[in-house]
C-alpha cells in the first residue's frame, strides 16, 4: 500500500505512543498521530489539548483546525482552563508532548516566532502557543515535524521552545529540571540526541531512505551510526485507519 | 499601568464606585466605558467564545492608541490594526488556524514596525493574568526559562529561597478594561460560562473594568438555582449586556460552531486582494451595519441556524 | 423594647453596613448581623463566607453553624473555592470584613490561637481560622465582640490577626499595604484608632453604658473624648427583624 | 519530605506508575496505599464532605505516625489523637464549629505537648496546596504578614523584585496522601463534586497518591455527557471506591446535611466523662464495626432519611 509523506509522518508518531499514558498534542499531523494511536496500539491513550480538554474522542471528519474549539472537546472527560491544563503539565501529569517550529538547531531548539531579528523580522511567524510551554513542562516531548533542509537549521534565529539550548548540561543549567527533548519524528527518519554533548544524531530511517538524503535535508552536520536501522513501513491497517480519521484530508494533506 | 504593580492595580478597584446592582445596559453604553490608550484584555481563546459583537462596537466608536491582549489571537486583531486602533499586542500567538495560513495583516505591521509585538508563552501569559487575579505581583513558573522569549519580555528570574533552583517570574497583568462573551449572566453581572473556561475569570479578576457581553441574560433566580456553575461574580463585572450571537462567526461552545466558511471566504479575499481586503472587511462588517442586529444580517438566518446545528451535531442538544 | 447585651452588639454592628456593597462574616453575631443589615439598611449587602458562598440568602432559623456547610449557601450567587474567595479579598472586591478574637490589644491586633506560650500554650484556642486573612485583605475591617476585661488586655499573648502591629506605620511597614481596621464594635461601645498613634480610644458608647463601665471592662487605658456620642438604641423593627432571623437563640443566646 | 521541594515532588509522580485505567477497589484495598509516617492531606472542610469513611478506614488498619492536614479540622483530628495515629496536625482552625465548644481532646494533647501542632492562615495553608498543585516551590502573598504565624511556620518574606514591596512567601506542601469524598466519579477515577469545591481539587493535584471515595460511581458516558462538570481528571487519581454516605454524619452538599444532634451527643460525652469518651466512640463507631455498612447501621436508615430531608428542604430537590 503506498502512503504520503505525511501518512507515514503521522503513523510513525502514533507508534512513539505505545505504553504513553497522555499526549499533549497540538493540531494537525500531532493530532491525528494521537487518535490513530488511540485506535491501534495505545488505547488508554488520554489525549489532552492545550486550550482544555482531556480525554476527547475526536470524531473522525470532523477534525478540530484549532486547540481551542467545540471539535476538541467531544465526550472529553475534563474541560479545563488553558493556564491550568498547562499547569498540569507543570506538576508532572502529562507524559509525552509533540510540539513543531518553522526552525530547529543541532540542539532541538525550537523557533516559531520569527525569521530574521525580532524587532523588525523579515517573517513574523504565528508564536510560541503552547510550543514553549510543553517542551519546558511535559515529561518528555517529541518534535513531529517534515525533515527540509530550510526547517533544520545550524542556528535557529529564536529560540521560541529550548531544546537542549548549547547543548550539555544548559537546559537544566537554564532552571529547566523537568522533562527532556526525546527524539525527532520526520517524514525521512527519527533523530536523537547524544547523552553527553546533547547534539541531534541520526537514529533510525524510514523505509527506501538513505542518510544521505536526510542529510541533503538537514542544514547542520549529523552524525549517523553505521548501521542505521530501518523503521517497519506503515501497515494497511495503520493507513486505513488514518485515512477514516481525516476521510477529507484537511491535514493528511 | 506599569505590570506587576499591584498596590496602584488594588488602589483601582477601591477608587472605582463599587456596585451590588443592576448593571444590564446597551452596547453602546458598555462598550463607552473603553478609553483611548486602554489596554484590553479579550476573554475566549483564538475563535472560541470571543467578544466579538463588544469588539466591533469598541471600533465603531473609533477608540484609538489601545493595546490588546489575548493569548491566541485571531483575525480581530488584523481588524483593529487595519482600523489604526492599536499601537501593541501581546499574545503567545496570532493567526486564525492551521489551514488558513499566516496572517499577511501581521506581517505587514510587525515587519513594517508600526506595532509592538510583545510574545509570550501560552502559559507565561495565562500566568500573567493569574497573578492580576490573585493581587499578587508575579508568578513563580519553570515555563519560558532558557528560551529567547525571557530577553523580550519583562520576566524575570530569581533563587528560589526555598530550593535554590532557578524560578521564571511572570509579572502580573492588570488590563484596563476586559472584554468577555457568556453564556448567561443575571442583571447583576453573575457569569455563567458552559464548556471551555478558558482564561476568562482570571481575565475579569485581573482587569479593572470588566464588559461581559451574554449570550442570554436570565432571571437572578435561574443563577442561584446553581451557584456552582458562576464563575464569575457580580461584584467584579460593571457592565452587562445581552447579545445573542455576541460571538458569531466565532464559535459558543454547545451553542453555534465556528463558521469556517466564512474564514476561507475572508483569508481568500486577503490572498487575492491583499491586507487592503482586511479594510473592505471592515467596512462591510463594523462600519457598514449601526449594530449587531444588522451585521447578524449579513451572515442570514440561515447560517445562524446551520451553526447551531453543528453544534449540536457535536455535542449534542444543550 | 428591652434587648440583651448579644441582640444590641448585632444591630450595632448591622449599622455599620450601610451602603456597604459586601460583607466577609464568620457565624454567630458577624453572620446574625450581616442578615439583619440585609434586611433593614443594606439590601445592596453581598454576603461572602469563607467557606466558599457569596451572595446567599440564609434561611432563618436555618443558620448555619459553621462556614462551611449547606446552611451557608442557600440561593447563593456563586460558590468559589476556599483559596479564590480569600484571593477575592486579596485583589480588593471585599469591601468589610467582620472579625473576632479571644484577646485583642491597644493596636487592634487579635490572638485566637493560644492563651501563654505558643509551643505549651495554658490555652490550645481553635486558631486563626480566615481571621488573620480578613483582617490582612478585606478593605476594612472591623471587631466585632463582647467587651470583657479579659479580652481587652494591653498585650496579646500571640498575633494571630494583625491589626495596627506596634501602631504607627508598622502594620504598611510589615508589608499589609492594603486594607484597615476601622472600629471596634462592642456590647458598651464602639473605639477607634487613633490616626496617628494607631492606639484605641473610645468612640460612642451604647445607650446607658458610661466611659467608665467601658474602663472597667477594658484592660488598658483608653482615652475618651470629652463629649462621648451616645448610639441610638435599638428600635423595635431592628429587634423583631433580629429575633425573626434566629427565632431558636442559637447566636443571639 | 521538605515542603516546598517541587523538583522532588515532581519526580516521585515521575517513579510512580501512571495509569489511565481501572482504578475501581474496595476501600480497605484503597487505604492500604496509606504508610506509616504518611502526610495526610484531608479534602472537604470541616464538617462538609469529609472523607470519613476512610480515614476511619485509616484507623480501623492501624496507621502510625501521621501527620494530617486540613484547614478547618473537626472532631475526627480528635480520633486520630486518641488512637495516637498522629504526630502532627497541620491547620488553620480546630474545633467542630461554635455551638459545641473548645476540643477538650485537642488542648489536653497540645498543651501537654504530645502534638506537633502547625497553625497557618485559612488561606496560607491553601495556598501551600495551590502551589503544590501548580509544581511551584512558594507562592506569594501579603496574608499572614505582621502576624506571629510567621514565626511558627516555614514561611519566608521577599522584598518583590518587580515592586518593591515585602511579600509572604508560603512553601508549596506536597502530602504522601489525599483523601477525598465526592459526590460522583467513573471507575477511572473522574470526579464530579456539586456545591461547595472546597479545596479538594488542589489537593488532589498536590498529592503523590490520590485516593477518592464517591457517593456514586457513573459510568463514564455520564462524566463525559458533562465534561465541564469535572474537576479532577482520572489521570491524578490512585484508587477509586464507591462509598455512599461517605461523609455521614458530616454533610454531602445537597444529598445530606450534617447531623448535629449527633455532634450535640458527642460533644456532651467528652463534657461529661472527660476524653475518654473519645475513645469510647472510637470502640464503638471505628473498631467496633467491620466496616461502612455497620456504621451507618449504627445511625440506622430513618437518621439518614431525615439528613437527606434536611438537605432537600433547604437546597430543593436534586
Amino acid at each position: 500500500m503506498s502512503y504520503s509523506d505525511t501518512e507515514l509522518l503521522a503513523v510513525v508518531a502514533a507508534r512513539q505512543l505505545a505504553g504513553v499514558t497522555s499526549v499533549f498534542a497540538g493540531v494537525g499531523v500531532p493530532l491525528v498521530a494521537a487518535v490513530l494511536a488511540q485506535k491501534t496500539r495505545a488505547p488508554q491513550l488520554v489525549i489532552v489539548v492545550e486550550g482544555g480538554s482531556m480525554g476527547p474522542r475526536m470524531v473522525p471528519g470532523r477534525l478540530p483546525y484549532s486547540t481551542n474549539e467545540m471539535r476538541t472537546a467531544p465526550r472529553a472527560q475534563m474541560l479545563p482552563g488553558i493556564t491550568d491544563t498547562f499547569l498540569f503539565a507543570q506538576r508532572g501529569f502529562l507524559d509525552v508532548g509533540f510540539v513543531g517550529g518553522a526552525q530547529i538547531d543541532p540542539y532541538g531548539n525550537l523557533n516559531s516566532s520569527v525569521i530574521g531579528g525580532y524587532e523588525r523580522p523579515k517573517v513574523r511567524l504565528p508564536g510560541s502557543g503552547g510550543a514553549n510551554d510543553i517542551i519546558s513542562l511535559c515529561r518528555r516531548v517529541m518534535v513531529v515535524t517534515m525533515h527540509e533542509r530550510r526547517r533544520f537549521v545550524p542556528k535557529v534565529d529564536f529560540v521560541t521552545s529550548p531544546g537542549f539550548l548549547s547543548g550539555g548540561d544548559s537546559r537544566r543549567d537554564a532552571g529547566l529540571v523537568f522533562g527532556t527533548v526525546s527524539r525527532i519524528v520526520t517524514h525521512l527518519g527519527t533523530l536523537a540526541f547524544d547523552p553527553e554533548s546533547r547534539r541531534l544524531q541520526l537514529e533510525s530511517l524510514h523505509p527506501g531512505v538513505t542518510v544521505q538524503q536526510v542529510r541533503d535535508n538537514t542544514g547542520f552536520e549529523l552524525p549517523a551510526p553505521e548501521h542505521v536501522p530501518v523503521t517497519e513501513p506503515p501497515s494497511a491497517e495503520e493507513l486505513e485507519t488514518l485515512r477514516s480519521i481525516d476521510p477529507e484530508r484537511n491535514f493528511l494533506g | 499601568m506599569r505590570s506587576a504593580d499591584f498596590v496602584e492595580a488594588r488602589r483601582r478597584l477601591e477608587a472605582k464606585p463599587q456596585s451590588t446592582g443592576d448593571k444590564l445596559t446597551t452596547l453602546t453604553e458598555a462598550v463607552r466605558k473603553v478609553r483611548d490608550g486602554d489596554h484590553i484584555a479579550i476573554g475566549g481563546c483564538l475563535f472560541s467564545r470571543s467578544p466579538l459583537a463588544a469588539l466591533m462596537e469598541v471600533l465603531r466608536q473609533g477608540r484609538r492608541g489601545l493595546t490588546l491582549s489575548r493569548n491566541l489571537m485571531c483575525y480581530e486583531g488584523e481588524l483593529f490594526m487595519a482600523s489604526k486602533a492599536v499601537d501593541g499586542l501581546m499574545t503567545s500567538w496570532f493567526d486564525i488556524a492551521l489551514p488558513w495560513g499566516l496572517s499577511l495583516k501581521l506581517r505587514e505591521e510587525v515587519e513594517g514596525g508600526r506595532i509592538r509585538f510583545e510574545e509570550w508563552s501560552h502559559l507565561g501569559l495565562g500566568l500573567r493574568y493569574r497573578a492580576g487575579a490573585m493581587g499578587v505581583p508575579f508568578l513563580p513558573t519553570l515555563t519560558m526559562l532558557g528560551s529567547d522569549l525571557m530577553g523580550v519580555t519583562d520576566t524575570k528570574t530569581m533563587q528560589c529561597p526555598f530550593t535554590g533552583e532557578t524560578l521564571c517570574l511572570v509579572p502580573a497583568l492588570f488590563p484596563e478594561v476586559a472584554l468577555l462573551h457568556v453564556h448567561r449572566a443575571d442583571r447583576f453581572g453573575n457569569c455563567q460560562i458552559d464548556g471551555y473556561p478558558h482564561m476568562d475569570t482570571d481575565i475579569a479578576k485581573a482587569a479593572a473594568t470588566v464588559i461581559v457581553t451574554a449570550e442570554e441574560i436570565v432571571d437572578e433566580e435561574e443563577i442561584r438555582r446553581q451557584p456552582d456553575r458562576t464563575v464569575i461574580p457580580g461584584l467584579v463585572v460593571d457592565a452587562v449586556v445581552e447579545m445573542p450571537y455576541g460571538s458569531f462567526p466565532h464559535e459558543c461552545y454547545g451553542l453555534y460552531e465556528a463558521d469556517f466558511a466564512h474564514f476561507e471566504a475572508y483569508t481568500d479575499a486577503v490572498k487575492a486582494r491583499g491586507t487592503g481586503a482586511v479594510n473592505d472587511y471592515l467596512e462591510r462588517y463594523v462600519h457598514g451595519v449601526s449594530g449587531h442586529e444588522q451585521y447578524l444580517a449579513l451572515f442570514g438566518e440561515e447560517a445562524l441556524a446551520r451553526q447551531r446545528r453543528c453544534a449540536e451535531e457535536l455535542l449534542g442538544p444543550r
